[in-house]
């Protein structure tokens, strides 16, 4: 048996996310769907934090899927940046489960349950397949399932804002996948291959072909649509605003980053790295990029008046810094972005989580409603400004961790612009937090406000859970960095 | 001699599409798209003789079966403005 | 014997093309909906019968030759019925069959404001 | 392909949303023929049932429940946005600049890969079409997301507009003999209809298990299975449909397909080969493979069948 | 029929490429929103058809083994296609459940008149 588990974990990462969702779609009750959703995402944690375990030990992991050898057959390619966005997603949604229980059960109608917490399973699932494929049309494919499935649960929210959240980011979303999979056509036309690892040693003969050029191109596009790289960043705010609080919480953690962790592996891996961004001028314009969504973000998240609306904003800032970590291309560089990535998704997570306890009591998330809501839920706005200071990087928080590696990476090339940038965007977080803090902190109840009270348990500790864990990171750091750190350098020295 | 059965395939083609566009009712353009799934059937046929592989014939009875549901539901939808809707009593949902 | 098969089987593809062709110019110059039907008539009918008949006589007694007959059958069965349905969604749709011979020409000025679905 | 440009020019012109509907099937149709002109007629095969037939009756079933008619915008042109599309076409005209010329055999794409599947795959599985050996085998686990992708859309529709049990009644209420305003009235259509059908079914399934050796498959036939319905369900009442095939049924076909398709995958762990390894299920590999394929198609036909219907009926039983 | 086969070099490609861009068209300037996904469909269809087309090989036949014949044209961009349309007819049947339901809630599927009513949300 144990035998059995060890040579198939791989697979089981994903197949057991799989299949767990037709059985929720069966069970047809909501607690026994839950029941099953939590046990299924802690088992992937576990089958995570094992595989992580593996990779640091002996490096990347194959695992050729039907029993044919890869180019021919799929193969799977875990890697430590595949195992960490491993970690990351399992964490992430093992986490929500006790979370979701009070908040589903308030937001969504009770007979829908059961196909909510199926939909929930199959976007890890999709997630899941993206970080450990080594296939770039498998990958188009899981890319497709967790797409599908957000924008379902996207558009579960209670405001029918919700659903043109949802339609927006179908159309975008859906643009997005057909330009990657042009770039794919593109990439196979010229090579005839579509396994990453195969991928990378013929494109190096070819690299000058213009086919080539335009299916990196191609595929940069697609997939900037999905991680909302500013100017493509148009449907995330709304999506993340209106969903329902669960949905906020994980598609934060996880959404986004698994594009940026899609797109550093199409880039790094397949179109082998540093050559390509000095090469075609991408460092450049995604580094100019970044510095415009970093300012830009954090200044727009300033004037919101709906709280998840400002941590939407204050996202696309993070995906600013996590970018100009990558456009560095170096590994000091490459690993302070994906050390914010965990970072930021747990942070993010955590601050969506609270925004989900103070839904569910009074109903809404506006900056206004919030009045002296410290006095209410002690805990919840505790957790809210703990998470606060990590997403302005407060040191012993996870945000100062990165940020200052981020710094760092950014000394050490020269990039002062980068670094002014990083610095206003952090002093603009300030402002934002700050705000509400004031508010809920500072301000007099009002009058006629219902009496309310302290969320339930089942949500505060998932949600301490997570500020917890970024505190220890913050402190702990090493540890972290030390995984990222030989991520980059799997990334940046292409297939070993 | 396929050849030429096929090129008058396509000349009829381009009238059924010329019909479909201009209309001017519905009708004509429902008619249209019936006569243009019928000369893709012949096409296929031919096509499949031409290239000298004629055993995919199946596809040209699959078009045939989806011309003929399309344009039930076309008339259905242009008739009732509806796909069948429930008439009855609503214990069946659909989750 | 084969060259007589083949003359007829080309006999057929040709009157086959040739009644396409015709439908799909019934199609555009008829004046309106139920006239055109019968363009459409002739290219479910005559057309892609002689066509078929003419392949099955290519293909010769094989797999081939029942598809092709089965498509026929099919095409029999649902063409007309296809096209019942569709006079009758017209009819009740309103749009009345022109039963006089227009005065000049087949122009369709007159056709276009009568449904109200165009 | 000439008839594709001034289709899509003319779907972009046309405001009557009925007309463009119509036109995207003969676009749908007109592409089946290309691709088979092109060889690929399993993709025809597809492209036909689902882009011509299901796309169609799917939007036909939103027109009904929305509007026929696009409101007619003064600011007609978006200069902007022929800009981006005008930079994206040079981009990629510019990107085939360098591309082999159209059909040349001597270009990579034929040599890397593909030569493989076309000289090895009849030794591996026995089977004649390689590109069901290719779908259900070698890239099995591609076709495994395909198939979830499908059974994501369907739960997702039902979570979207599904109606709730016990939903409100309605206040007119119709013994199902008593409605006039309907297709079953009309006898040729009911006649011939009720002839048909079983034919329909009849063929889904010679589709299914033909898939082996010609065009077919698991997905082709399901949806063609599922067509049969939806024309029962167009030419009687969608109430009458429901009795025959009940939404727990379509539940159940949606989870027992994929479900049979990822446990023929565990079966071959469990059995010592890899995931969808179906070489290891049977004594020899040839055997092997023809029942792993036999059953992941099977599976597939079903969740795209019950998906299909469960789709329809979720949008046909939409109340406007 | 042969005459699609004729097309000279890179045509072939060029006019995918129209027809992808007429579709990308339509769907970023159109308000409409089923239009907007019929300008999907028909932007996926050509890609489909792009990759259709560099699968074919000059005198090869579908690729279904059968005596007698030696070219065959690449199998593998018809798996990906077959797989592409699936997920295509997933999509359209999602957004226009999406598009029923926004019809529901706002009376209308044009999406300038939303934006509208949203601004009026806030």
């Amino acid at each position: 048996m144990t035998q059995f588990v060890s040579t198939h974990l791989a697979a089981l990462q994903v197949v057991l996310a799989l299949l767990a969702a037709p059985v929720c779609l069966l069970l047809r009750r909501p607690n026994a769907a839950w029941v099953v959703a939590t046990a299924i995402t802690w088992v992937l944690l576990g089958i995570a934090l094992v595989l992580l375990e593996q990779v640091l030990e002996a490096s990347t992991l194959i695992y050729t899927l039907g029993g044919w050898p890869a180019p021919w057959g799929i193969e799977y390619r875990i890697d430590l940046a595949s195992a960490f966005m491993l970690v990351i997603i399992t964490g992430i949604g093992s986490a929500v489960m006790p979370y979701a229980w009070a908040s589903v059960e308030a937001e969504i109608p009770e007979e829908r349950i059961y196909l909510f917490y199926c939909m929930y399973l199959l976007n890890i699932a999709g997630l899941l397949g993206i970080a450990i494929t080594g296939d770039v049309f498998n990958l188009f494919v899981f890319l497709e399932i967790s797409s599908l499935s957000s924008y379902v649960m996207i558009s579960l929210g209670k405001d029918r804002r919700a659903l043109t959240a949802a339609y927006r980011y179908l159309i975008m979303g859906t643009i997005g996948a057909t330009f990657y999979i042009i770039g794919v056509g593109l990439m196979y036309m010229a090579t005839g291959s579509l396994n990453m690892a195969d991928l990378a040693t013929l494109i190096p003969a070819i690299a000058d072909s213009r086919t080539v050029l335009m299916s990196l191109a191609f595929i940069t596009v697609g997939l900037g649509l999905k991680l909302a790289l500013v100017p493509l960043h148009m449907w995330l705010p709304n999506a993340y605003t209106h969903a329902p609080s669960v949905v906020s919480v994980f598609l934060a953690g996880t959404g986004t980053k698994i594009a940026v962790y899609a797109m550093l592996r199409i880039v790094f891996t397949v179109f082998g790295g540093a050559g390509v961004f000095d090469g075609y001028g991408l460092g450049e314009m995604l580094s100019g990029l970044a510095v415009i969504a970093m300012i830009g973000a954090s200044a727009v998240a300033i004037f919101q008046t709906n709280v998840k609306r400002l941590l939407a904003y204050s996202s696309l800032a993070q995906i600013g810094y996590i970018m100009i970590g990558i456009a560095m291309t170096s590994v000091l560089g490459m690993s302070a972005g994906i050390v914010h990535l965990f970072n930021h998704a747990l942070i993010k997570a955590g601050l969506f989580m609270a925004m989900g306890c103070i839904f569910l009591r009074i109903g809404s998330v506006q900056i206004d409603d919030m009045k002296g809501l410290a006095k209410v839920m002690p805990v919840t706005m505790a957790a809210f400004v703990a998470g606060g200071f990590g997403l302005i990087g407060v040191p012993l928080t996870a945000g100062f961790i990165s940020k200052w590696y981020l710094l760092q990476a950014a000394i050490e090339k020269g990039w002062w612009l980068a670094i002014a940038a990083i610095l206003i965007s952090s002093l603009l977080a300030i402002i934002y937090i700050w705000r509400v803090v004031e508010t809920a902190y500072f301000q007099d109840r009002d009058e006629n406000a219902p009496t309310i009270s302290e969320a339930p348990w089942s949500m505060l500790i998932p949600m301490w859970t997570l500020i917890g864990v970024s505190f220890y990171f913050g402190i702990h750091a090493t540890q972290t960095m030390d995984v990222a750190i030989g991520a980059a350098e799997a990334l940046l020295g292409g297939i070993q | 001699m396929m050849g030429a059965v096929a090129a008058a395939v396509l000349v009829s083609m381009a009238l059924a599409i010329f019909r479909s566009i201009k209309g001017p009712t519905v009708y004509d353009r429902i008619l249209a798209v019936n006569a243009f799934g019928t000369l893709t059937v012949v096409l296929i046929s031919v096509h499949g003789f031409l290239s000298g592989r004629p055993e995919f014939l199946d596809l040209a009875l699959v078009y045939a079966l989806i011309n003929f549901i399309a344009t039930i539901a076309v008339s259905k939808y242009v008739e009732f403005s509806h796909m069948g809707r429930p008439s009855g009593g609503d214990e069946l949902g659909d989750i | 014997m084969a060259l007589v098969l083949d003359i007829v089987s080309w006999g057929l593809l040709g009157v086959g093309a040739v009644m396409m062709i015709i439908g799909a110019i019934g199609m555009i110059r008829l004046p309106d909906v139920f006239a055109r039907m019968h363009g459409a008539g002739i290219i479910d009918t005559l057309g892609l019968g002689a066509i078929m008949a003419g392949l099955m006589i290519q293909g010769g007694l094989s797999i081939v030759t029942v598809k092709l007959g089965l498509i026929v059958l099919f095409v029999l069965f649902t063409g007309p019925t296809a096209t019942h349905a569709l006079a009758r969604a017209a009819l009740h749709g309103g749009v009345n069959p022109q039963i006089d011979e227009p005065d000049t020409g087949v122009e369709d000025k007159d056709q276009g404001n009568v449904s109200s679905k165009t | 392909m000439g008839f594709m440009v001034v289709i899509g020019i003319a779907v972009a012109r046309l405001r009557n949303l009925f007309a463009v509907v119509m036109l995207t099937g003969i676009f749908s149709l007109t592409a089946a023929v290309l691709y088979v002109v092109l060889d690929a007629v399993d993709v025809a095969f597809t492209e036909a049932a689902v882009g011509a037939g299901i796309s169609t009756v799917l939007m036909l079933g939103t027109l009904a429940l929305t509007t026929s008619e696009e409101k007619a915008h003064e600011s007609g042109s978006h200069p902007w946005a022929l800009m981006l599309v005008v930079v994206t076409g040079m981009a990629l005209v510019y990107g085939t600049l360098d591309m082999p010329p159209y059909g040349d055999p001597t270009a990579a794409i034929h040599h890397h890969v593909a030569p493989y599947y076309l000289e090895k795959s009849f030794g591996h599985t026995g089977l004649p079409n390689v590109v069901t050996s290719i779908l259900a085998s070698y890239r099995g686990y591609d076709t495994l997301g395909e198939v979830f992708v499908i059974f994501t859309a369907a739960a997702g529709v039902l979570l979207i507009i599904g109606r709730a049990k016990f939903g409100r009644r309605r206040t007119v209420r119709l013994a199902p003999g008593e409605l006039r305003d309907s297709m079953r009235q009309n006898v040729i259509l009911r006649v011939v209809s009720k002839l048909l059908i079983p034919v329909i079914l009849l063929f889904a399934f010679y589709v299914q298990w033909h898939g082996d050796f010609g065009p077919g498959g698991g997905f082709q036939a399901g949806v063609i299975f599922a067509a049969g319905f939806i024309l029962y369900t167009l030419i009687f009442d969608i109430d009458t449909a429901r009795t025959m095939i009940s939404p727990r049924i379509t539940r159940l076909g949606l989870a027992a397909g994929v479900l049979l398709y990822t446990l023929v995958g565990v079966a071959s762990m469990l059995k010592g080969g890899t995931f969808l390894d179906y070489s290891v299920l049977a004594d020899t590999q040839v055997k092997g493979q023809h029942l792993g394929i036999l059953l992941v198609e099977l599976g597939v036909g079903i969740t795209v069948a019950s998906a299909m219907v469960s789709i329809f009926f979720t949008f046909a039983g939409q109340e406007r | 029929m042969d005459f699609f086969s004729d097309f000279p070099g890179l045509l072939n490609y060029w006019v995918v490429i129209v027809l992808m861009m007429i579709g990308f068209y339509i769907v970023i300037a159109h308000d409409n929103l089923v239009k907007k996904i019929v300008g999907l469909n028909i932007f996926q269809v050509s890609v489909f058809v792009f990759y259709i087309t560099m699968a074919k090989i000059k005198g090869g036949t579908a690729p279904i083994l059968a005596e007698g014949i030696t070219t065959y044209s690449n199998p593998l961009p018809h798996v990906l296609i077959l797989t592409a349309i699936v997920v295509g007819v997933a999509m359209t049947a999602l957004g226009l459940a999406l598009v029923v339901r926004i019809r529901d809630a706002y009376g209308t599927i044009e999406d300038d008149e939303i934006q509208a009513q949203e601004s009026e949300d806030l």
